[in-house]
Parts: structure tokens; C-alpha cells; sequence
């Protein structure tokens, strides 16, 4: 979706604006997410995770960022973090491992860096 | 009339659930955090609310992108925390007020403020983490008030406006004291403070921009109006937004506070957590 | 930048869409009804719209008591009319303008109306009914713009006030023209006018009113938020608060407007049909 | 539900202003009718209505009134014209029945009467 004009986002490094351009870009992930918030759907990705995640229509791009579990990817293409963070639980990734995963960081590491700030 | 005590604020992250489960207010990591808490029990168990006015934001439990309200208000006779997708066990369900969602949104509506109405609403931990914190065992507390939850939208830009949200608050307390029952109310703001998940730029904490935020919603919240919702994003990190929250509830208290404790840890989990806790003047 | 060519009023009574596929516009019943359209048939012809923002209110398809918004803007690639209860068929889908759709929503929020967005939206009779009246064969019409739809609570008290709707309108109509686009926007405002379909009050019309409307909408639309919501009910009938659709499109085209057309007849159904043409100066 | 204070409503003769109060009080029969719109649950309904209305948790008074066909009353129950209009449909009724039926007047004096007001 092209959205002209209504580029009123300043340039923050690091950071990717979920607004209605990225929403519509991630919604077949986002919705896969979101139903992971009942157990059923989550045994099913789990049962048979290419299946489950065609079954959502995700994108080719969504699905390999899934299977390489390459969280910066995701967003990339639209994901949302609250909603990933849902899949996160299934792979059994911590908010902190999240974090080192997207800063290139060991998850120890990006504890040291929360830390840091005090 | 109904009488609004005052407002608290605090962080909701879900690891605080986990670590009230499991007692660890000694634990070196969660004693600077816990301790934000003993005089916010004091003062409730000494004023004993009525009704709590949950302002929280929703993770994508109770809405997804199907139907993204700004500004949703439940109105339920009651409020279960459903699973978020981690398999956490369900507590018992929240006793709703539903004569005062009606009136708040009533009023609101009213009042040009374009309200989503729930009549089913499922609550996740912005909701539930912090009456654990402010009500220990909540549900089962025999002073857990009635609860009525309200949810802004911090998941997708546009978010509200500052502005808007402080706004929203002046509504919402105009609603409450004009709720024709001589009960006694408290407006919790949850999230926050700083932090950000996602992103190169994941772990994100400004403890400098915070402190201001801090300093302002006491005294001077209107200077906070003059952030935009991208400096928000910039200064507070991406999920930082949910300072929405404490607008919505300042907004609600009036001019004349007296601030009776203040708390700020970093990091807990992902966040810099912030404990506030402002009485309204009598 | 985008202009806003005009606004069109129309009633969306189901079984108007039932007398177009039976094609029975010279039948008595509907003769005087349908008489009402070639104006506005021709004058989409000449000025060919490339979106059309369809303000209408569903009637219990799109959205339940457990989500109601007060404001909802659908952004989605299409809307499908799906089965409101009676088996009707269902027809292609009609291709949205999601680039618009953000358009609107982001400069909305920022105005302060707190919108609930919709990325998946079924649309009801509301919406289909005049798309079928101003473009025959709709969404199969070669002229058939791309849509944004846009639906106010009108099932639920509180509703939106006439003020409030208003400036909705006038809200939309500054995002629309700060659409950086070269292109032609027709809005319509769908539903009323006077009818009641519950209770002992059943097939109670206001022809007075409803003249009293159709007068002032179009010469001097901030008379009528006098009105009050519940003098709305009483005058228009519990349904006839539709009429806010009318006062949203109506606000968006801005003060200088050259009517047209005007058709109005009692009754089609249980209800007053009338029928707006209102074109923008140049 | 008790909603003090709030009561701004004017009285309004034949007219029930379905507000927060009505809506609570007609939840299940209104979610029943929602869930109308697709003809599985016409089928359901019409199968055993008995068994449908207890599902969806109606009221003693709202099991009455439809099993009466009585709409002044399922109206009086909380229930809202649009969604009942969905089991008016299930009922074969058109709107000017259901206008009839709540005015005591047959189908074509319904239809007199709106023509009157022309
Ligand atoms: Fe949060
Ligand atoms: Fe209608």
C-alpha cells in the first residue's frame, strides 16, 4: 500500500512506526499471533508449523523471518511486538532474549545494557 | 456525589505477576521495585475506594487490528484475564460496576469524546498486574473495589495526542464527580515508564526524559502537551507511549494534588518503572 | 490535493434494494421514490468521482454490543455485504482505498476524534443500498469509485450529538481536502430520514420534521445541533436518528453548496425516503 | 442493573430509548439474534428453539416472549429492533408485520397508517 503524503514520521533510528502503512503489511502475522493467545493455536503451529502458517496466508517474506525465527525480519514485515511476542512464548524466548536477539546481543549482554542505564 | 481520592500510577510489566506469585519482595533484583509499594497500601487501606478506574492499555488480549478503538471503556459486570498466549492460569473474574461505566460513558459521549463501549471485555496484565500490586491477592482481597477498566490504544500509530489524552482524563473526572452516589474512587495510569521492545534500538530506557515526565504530571502536566506523539516515541521508546495512560488519569484529578510517594527502578524486566502516587485535595 | 465535489443524502431501506433487482422503477409503489435518481445519475456521470466515502450505521452485522464504536472508519482493500440474517446474496466485494482510509484516520486522531479503525469490515444494507441506487449494477458499474466507509452508533444510546457530528464532518472534510492526491471525492450520508420500526410508536413519521431538516441541512446545518439526541427519538423517530449520517456528510462540504436535486416521498417501507443532491463550489 | 442519576431520557410515549440499562438487560437475547446472521444458527434456532435460547443463557422473560412471538415484549426484555429484526426473519415476518403486531393493527392497516402520514 502506498500511502502518499501523510509521511508525518520523524526518523527515529532503530525503530519501525507501527501505523496503518506496517499494519496492513503484517496482518495475516499479526493474526496468526493474536490467535495464539488461545492454547489450541498454539498446538497447532506448533503440529505443523508451515501448514499453520499458510493456512494465516502469510507472506513469503513472513514465513521465511518465521523460520529463521529472525525477529528483526518479522517487524520488517509488519509484525507488531505486542503480537509477536505471543509467538516469542512458543519459542520459549524471554523479553530479554528478544531483546539480544534484535541488538546483536547475548541475552546476558542485553541485561548488562538495561542495567547500564540505571 | 462521588469523590475522587486520587490517582497511582505504575508500571504493569507481566515478569511483576510472576515475581508477586513467587514472594520475591526481598530479592535483591525486586526489593528497589517492591518498595515503591507499602505506602500506596497504607493510604488505601486507610481510605478504602469504592470503585478503581483501571486506565490500562490492552497487548493484543482484548482488541486486534480488526477493530482498533482509541479509547474503549467496558462495561461489564465483570472482567476475566483470559490467557495471553502463555498459558498463565486465569484468576477469578473482576467484580465489574456497570451503573458507573454507563454514567462515565454517558457523560463522555456527551461530552464529545468518542467512545467504544465493551460489554465483554478480556483484561490482560496492564489491567491485572497492577490491582495485584495495589490489592495483594486481588480479586480475593476484601477491599478490591469494583472495577471499571479503560483502554487507550498504544498498539498502532495514530495513537492519542497527548493533549487528547489529558483531556480525556478532565472528561473522566467531570463523569466521576457528578456519579450521584456517595462512594469513593481511585484512578490508577499504568505503564510505562520508558522502554522499548522492538527494534535495533530494543532496550531503550531514558531515565532523563522520565524524570521530567515525573516532575510534570505532579505539577504541570499541561507543559506535557507539548510533546508530539513521534517526540514521545523518540524520548520514551516505542512501547514508552503507554505514558498515555498517566495523562489519562492526571487529567482526572484536578489542579490541586498533594504528591504522598514517588518511586523510579531501572531496569525492571525491559522498563523503567515508576510509581506514583498523587492524593486529590478534599 | 484531493476536492470534495458534493455530498448525496439518500434513504437505505432494504427493501430498496429488493425493488432494484426486480427492477420495478415504474411499478406505482416505487415510481416516486426512484424519480428521484436520474439527477444524481447524471450528474455522477459528468463528474465522475474516483472515491466515495459512504457514511452510513449498521444495523447489527459489522459491529455487536461487545465492541460498539461511536466512530468507525473501515481501512481495508475491499468490504463484502455479508448475510445479515435473511439469506440475501452476497456481492463482490467493493474495492476499498486503504491509502485514504490511513489518510483520513491519521488526520482525524490528530484532530482529536477518537477513531476505531477497521482492517476487516462487513458492511450491511446501509452501505450497500445506496452504492446500488447511484451506481446500477454497483460494485459491477465501470464508474464504481473506490470506498471508504465510514458507520456512527445508532444503535446504542449514547449516540454521537448533532454538534458532534457535525464537526465530524467538517473534521473529515479538512482531511479530505489535504489528500495529496489529484482526485474527486463524493461523500454520502445514508439512512432516516423520520421512521420508527419498535415499539407501541411502530410507523410513526414526521413529515414536518423531516421538511424542517431537509430545509436546513442544506442552507444552515448548525441550526440543527440545537436539536438535542432525545428530541431527535421524539421527533424523528427512534430510528430517524440515522439523520446523524446526514449531518456528518453534510459538515465535510463546507459552507458554500448549491443543491441540485431534492426528492422526498412517505413512505417507502416504514419510512420518509429523501433524496440530496449537494454540490460544492468550485 | 441500578443506573442512578443518569437518567436524562424524556419520556418519549411507545418509545423505549434502548441505552446501557436495556442493553445489559438484553445481552443474551440480543447476542442470540446477532449470531443470527449466519444460517447456521437459523438452522440451529429453528431446529430446537428451546435448546437455542438456553445456550445462549435467555432470561426466563425473554424465552416467553419469543416463544409468545411477543415483540412489545422481547422489546421490553432488552431486546433491540435490529438485531430482532434477524429473528423476525427466521419468523417470516416483514417490517410491516412487526409493525402490525406492536400496534395492534393487521399488516394493511399498518400499511394505511403509513400511508396517512404521506
Ligand atoms: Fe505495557
Ligand atoms: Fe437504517
Amino acid at each position: 500500500m502506498d500511502q502518499p503524503g501523510y509521511d508525518y514520521h520523524i526518523d527515529i533510528p532503530g525503530t519501525t512506526i507501527f501505523d496503518g502503512k506496517q499494519a496492513m503489511k503484517g496482518y495475516a502475522l499479526n493474526k496468526m499471533c493474536y490467535d495464539f493467545n488461545r492454547a489450541e493455536n498454539r498446538e497447532g503451529f506448533k503440529a505443523d508449523e508451515e501448514g499453520w502458517m499458510t493456512k494465516y496466508g502469510l507472506t513469503e517474506g513472513q514465513k521465511a523471518a518465521i523460520r529463521s525465527r529472525n525477529i528483526l525480519q518479522m517487524i520488517e514485515e509488519g509484525g507488531n511486538i505486542y503480537y509477536l511476542a505471543k509467538l516469542a512464548g512458543i519459542f520459549k524466548l524471554s523479553v530479554q532474549d528478544v531483546g539480544g536477539l534484535q541488538t546483536g546481543r547475548t541475552t546476558e549482554e542485553f541485561q548488562d545494557f538495561l542495567q547500564s542505564q540505571a | 456525589m462521588a469523590k475522587v481520592l486520587g490517582g497511582i500510577t505504575t508500571s504493569h510489566i507481566p515478569a511483576v505477576g510472576n515475581a508477586i506469585q513467587k514472594e520475591m519482595y526481598d530479592d535483591p533484583y525486586w526489593k528497589p521495585f517492591f518498595d515503591g509499594y507499602p505506602k500506596v497500601h497504607a493510604w488505601i487501606k486507610e481510605t478504602k475506594p469504592d470503585y478503581v478506574i483501571n486506565i490500562y492499555n490492552d497487548h493484543g488480549l482484548g482488541f486486534f487490528l480488526d477493530r482498533m478503538p482509541t479509547f474503549a471503556i467496558g462495561a461489564a459486570h465483570e472482567y476475566r484475564n483470559e490467557d495471553e498466549g502463555w498459558g498463565l492460569p486465569s484468576l477469578p473474574p473482576f467484580p465489574g460496576a456497570p451503573e458507573l461505566s454507563w454514567h462515565i460513558i454517558e457523560s463522555m459521549v456527551a461530552d464529545e469524546f468518542d467512545i467504544t463501549s465493551c460489554q465483554e471485555l478480556a483484561v490482560d496484565h496492564g489491567f491485572v498486574v497492577p490491582m495485584q500490586l495495589f490489592w495483594p491477592g486481588a480479586p480475593n482481597n476484601p477491599d478490591m473495589p469494583r472495577a471499571v477498566p479503560i483502554s487507550a490504544n498504544t498498539v498502532q500509530h495514530p495513537i492519542p495526542t497527548l493533549k487528547r489524552a489529558l483531556d480525556f482524563g478532565k472528561a473522566l473526572g467531570r463523569a466521576l464527580r457528578s456519579f450521584p452516589e456517595d462512594a469513593k474512587i481511585v484512578i490508577l495510569g499504568t505503564g510505562g515508564l520508558s522502554h522499548q521492545l522492538d527494534g535495533e534500538r530494543a532496550g531503550f530506557i531514558n531515565k532523563e526524559f522520565d524524570q521530567y515526565c515525573l516532575e510534570n504530571i505532579v505539577s504541570n502536566p499541561e507543559e506535557l502537551t507539548k510533546i508530539t506523539r513521534m517526540e514521545l516515541v523518540e524520548k520514551a521508546g516505542a512501547q514508552g507511549t503507554e505514558f498515555l495512560m498517566w495523562m489519562m488519569m492526571r487529567g482526572a484529578l484536578g489542579d490541586d494534588v498533594t504528591e504522598i510517594t514517588r518511586n523510579y527502578h531501572i531496569p525492571i524486566s525491559n522498563t523503567a518503572a515508576g510509581t506514583l502516587l498523587l492524593e486529590c485535595a478534599a
